[in-house]
């Protein structure tokens, strides 16, 4: 999970990284209410997406009106598909120098990895390599001072700074480690009137560790559709093709839109429906599928513990309940595979056994829909 | 021969008496898997599956000379379990749960290098040495004694493939999931090096995907292996920033693409095929 | 640094252990005010001595009267050498069962041990061995819940006793952890109304991290010379004999008093006066040794950092500012030994070569004495 | 030959410019101590004893091949030293402070063991291989090359002991500080192991005190040697629950008592003598 910025901030404060004083507003009243207080200020659209800036997503005030009127501008914008619903107002800061630090998981070392650059200010993809200093942790063990002076020196800072960061860093590790963080990145990391503050801050949560940290807001990722597939418990992406796909495991729903790409067709979601899934969920899945009114329906499924009959009997049910009003393209082997083709049969539904074939018929019958 | 798991191995289920943890004890006892032990807190003292359930892992050691463990536990008590068989000295701990704390798996997989032993996953199907072992959730049917090492991020694509391998005459020595998570306890590049060990594996098969860099690490460990290798890499459709599924299947910052990957593995003399239905003859053809 | 009882419970209290509420008194009307709060109540001395209840520093008093009554009796009294100032007025609670936990260091296996019974309420060392469960613990890695379980399950515990019980082990690992404890002990852990309560604790400091814990009151450990000599930074422990000694290095300090044992003398003291010691603080604890009043001062000095003629220097400068009144054997050699041999004679003082002649000597002259 | 440091060690002294850190950096280069960098963060740049100063341990490895540390800071940096020495990749870190908080000491210690390094100390002397290397805060003029392994919980006790030894014509090959902590790096255990491989070590001394096992221990291991081991032990005169000078050195709850140790090294077979001017003609004896 994505935190906004102002919730970001709030937890490396917590753990006393300082930021800029800042108020989360609603309205343009508040926003001005809130600009008497600290000014003068920057008004931050509170939305997940990078490029605010450029995007008009934040604007200065120096005083109540001006506050009013930037607000007036950004709440209710649409940045990048979002809505901005909220802002941060926050103190405007002098910007002497900007740095680039950053705690993730390394996935081949298996192990957190620092990140830090003098070169910060611009997304860390567009830092030549040998400007940023990388350095692992083992977890166990922990950050160890020594390595924060090390990387602080390794940046090129010297004196009061070079300190400042260090501690910033020992810090950050922290918040990764209690806030069970996959990524926690400052970036600008900034000086101003010699003091090293987070300018901006990004820290996404490690979804699979949200239990360990009750009481955080929600927030919401990801399109409608998605967000209602989510609650279904499955995994689905919607992407910008016309042919709807179920496949039961991740692997093998990534592999049915490969098969479909390779012989001309676009998919338009990928859709785990689980490695053993029963009827009911999966019935629940087909429905997202019609919904999207596709081209075609793609169904690919190897019955290991997933059983063949169960997917069937999905299948049947929506037809039944609801009617699926695009063509149907089922392939179905594995465990009780005769029994789901019969199952599928009697309804009119003939099965492919082979993959490849399935893939080149749904691509086949969704080019005679368009 | 095989690796990892043989029919010396004795199995201890973390989490038996539940759902998941019970269905697939029962499919591994008719594998022939030999199943020694479950565990329980709650349950310590009965018997279930016709096998005894200990409170704790250490009992199932003891008692029973357990030296695998298997755990079909929650994902919030993953840690604990992987700990705990760890600690009774399992030399091979399978981590079924999904939706394990990334932060748990970094500190299991650098207990288990500490204390010497292999993590499989977590969010692995398992592993299999066919005719001799399982250690997992896969179908018992669709795997063969034979020539071939299979190892994979995915279940039941690797099925896919393992059915197909089994089909054309292409039995297996083991085929190992590596699990879909960020961070897993063997990737490619660890159960490559048993395959290249293990006299009776004649050619490996790499069942990838997008995210992460395990198979441009692997392809660097490929560069000197003396067995033929085929690698089928899933998500060339897939747009970058998504979750494909797997916590880990996910092109980020322009890391982790397919194309990446192809690349290293090919460079590196790896045979990679284009679809999944292309690995066995793409296998037949290198054994000759 | 051994805490009070009534520090260490609250450090077990602080980390979620249960204890029976208390209260700290200094005089018999405090007590007899807690008294009316807390009853039936025991009135526990506050003295860091073993088996203080057989010695009659702990009574019971079920009213205000009656605690008035016994804090009268137990403050000043004293116990085993401490004059009792302080005592600790707590429930009295209904012991079912007695267990022992306790966390310490495992000097071989160099990680921490957690030991615990079902057999407590007595000294562990008084526990047959059968019935004491021994784990280790990876300190990096910390303790984990299924350590706990499987404790608590290997004591004999079963049913929600068994978990109360891990739970409380947890916490005790993270109070040793936290409070750099080098011993942590509850004896005993009582059951009471179906609830497991730390009845008795002992919290041992590791004195070389106190600097981590600022704020803890100071705990006077050791005779009032023992606590002198700590102030000089000197380590020092009063004994017996007749004979005051001196030597540089700890191991050489113990390996002079078993010298002196070996030709029948009798220490009065172990002083490890420092493996570089300087001549002012050699000079101070010759002092020492002078205000002990014994038969005879034995001074062993190997000078490896230690230069003898700094050792012979001190000597005489407590020769001369205060005397030496007692026989002086002075063994001296390594490095400047022929400086250091010349400054003693000149005022008089032979000095020897070998260890082995001068303790004979020393336990010679200090024969003499008797 | 020597054991743990010999003429291919190459220091880096942490701390180099304190008082203690600069007059042993001295006398070490002095002794012919390979020392080749020293670090403090704050005097980086500058030129101590003749040797560049780092602000780290990496940057002494990297730029000058250091492979070893010895540190010199207050205790309460030292784990911080410890753990910096190790991660830059030093395989042989001498702790030379005392009253480092044990729990630090256990974690440096259990690091050590993770990344396959050697801990000394904390609270030793350090260690000397004479003719080649010295790490440490000993004299210099002491010891001798020669056949004797020496291994000691105790600086000065183990000086007068080494002094004597060379007296006696008997140099050594190495001898080792185990420090007089209760959690230090290297016990007598580890050492002994050493000596016994090592081909020019011909007979060991073990110097030990009361408190701890640590004697007891090593008593195992010289049942199994094959060269002669001649120990003496400190503290028989020292009552029970007093720490004598040393954290370590404290008969506590009946445990860790001369008489025991004594016990179990004689019944393992080693020669324990009274005194501790009886051992280098124990010694003679025994080298016949």
């Amino acid at each position: 999970m994505k935190l906004y910025e102002y919730l970001a901030k709030g937890r490396l404060q917590a753990h006393g990284i300082p930021v800029p004083p800042g108020k989360l507003c609603q309205t343009a009243d508040e926003v001005a209410e809130a600009v008497k207080e600290i000014s003068p200020a920057a008004v931050k659209a509170q939305v997940l997406v990078g490029g605010r800036g450029k995007a008009g997503g934040i604007k200065f005030a120096q005083n109540p009106e001006e506050g009013r009127k930037v607000a007036s501008e950004i709440l209710g914008m649409n940045l990048k598909g979002y809505t901005v619903e909220q802002v941060y107002v926050e103190g405007k800061i002098d910007v002497e120098r900007e740095f680039y630090v950053s705690v993730t998981v390394d996935r081949n070392a298996r192990r957190p990895l620092i990140m830090a650059s003098a070169h910060g200010g611009v997304e860390i993809e567009d830092v030549e390599d040998k400007y940023i200093v990388r350095r692992h942790v083992d977890e166990a063990f922990g950050m160890q001072p020594f390595l924060a002076r090390d990387i602080a020196a390794e940046m090129g800072l010297t004196g009061d700074i070079q300190k400042q960061v260090a501690q910033i860093l020992l810090k950050l590790y922290e918040v990764f480690r209690t806030e069970d963080a996959e990524l926690v990145e400052i970036n600008p990391l900034v000086v101003s009137q010699g003091k090293v503050i987070a300018a901006d801050a990004r820290l996404n949560l490690d979804d699979a560790a949200l239990f360990r940290h009750q009481g955080l807001p929600e927030v919401a990722e990801g399109t409608p559709l998605e967000q209602r597939v989510k609650e279904i418990g499955l995994a689905f992406v919607e992407l910008d093709g016309d042919i709807a796909v179920m496949a039961n495991g991740a692997g093998m729903a990534m592999a049915t839109l490969d098969a479909l790409q390779h012989y001309g067709g676009r998919p338009a979601n990928f859709l785990d429906a689980g490695g053993g899934a029963s009827v009911e969920p999966t019935a629940q899945a087909m429905g997202v599928l019609v919904d999207m009114n596709p081209k075609a329906i793609f169904v690919n499924i190897f019955g290991g513990i997933t059983r063949c009959d169960d997917v069937a009997n999905a299948i049947v049910q929506v037809k039944k309940t609801r009617g699926i009003p695009v063509p149907l393209v089922v392939r179905l082997v594995g465990t009780n595979e005769q029994e789901g083709v019969d199952i599928l049969r009697r309804e009119g539904i003939d099965a492919f056994r082979e993959m490849s074939e399935a893939a080149q018929k749904a691509v086949a019958v969704a080019g005679e829909g368009r | 021969m095989a690796i990892i798991i043989n029919d010396e191995t004795r199995v201890v289920v973390q989490g038996m008496t539940g759902n998941q943890g019970s269905f697939h004890t029962g499919q591994m006892l008719l594998y022939g898997t030999k199943v020694v032990a479950g565990t329980s807190p709650s349950k310590a003292g009965q018997v279930h599956q016709g096998l005894p359930v200990f409170a704790s892992v250490r009992e199932a050691v003891v008692e029973r000379g357990a030296n695998a463990s298997i755990i079909f536990v929650p994902a919030a008590g993953a840690k604990d379990a992987a700990f705990e068989a760890i600690d009774a000295g399992c030399s091979v701990v399978v981590m079924i749960p999904e939706h394990v704390p990334v932060q748990d798996s970094i500190l299991i997989v650098e207990y288990a290098r500490f204390k010497g032993a292999k993590v499989i996953g977590p969010n692995t199907f398992g592993l299999i040495s066919p005719g001799k072992s399982k250690m997992g959730i896969m179908p018992n049917h669709i795997y063969k004694p034979g020539p071939v090492g299979l190892v994979a991020r995915s279940g039941t694509l690797s099925y896919e493939i393992a059915a197909a391998l089994t089909n054309a005459g292409l039995g297996q020595t083991t085929a190992v999931g590596m699990g879909g998570d960020p961070v897993v306890g063997q990737v490619f590049n660890d159960v490559l090096h048993e395959f290249e060990r293990d006299p009776e594996t004649k050619a490996c098969v790499l069942v990838g995907e997008i995210g992460g860099s395990a198979e441009e690490e692997a392809a660097e460990f490929i560069k000197t292996m003396t067995k033929p290798v085929v690698a089928y890499l899933a998500g060339r459709a897939a747009p970058p920033g998504k979750r494909m599924g797997h916590a880990g299947a996910i092109i980020e910052r322009g890391r982790g693409t397919l194309e990446s990957k192809r690349m290293a593995l090919e460079a590196a003399g790896a045979t990679v095929v284009e679809m999944p239905w292309e690995v066995a003859s793409a296998v037949k053809k290198l054994l000759g």
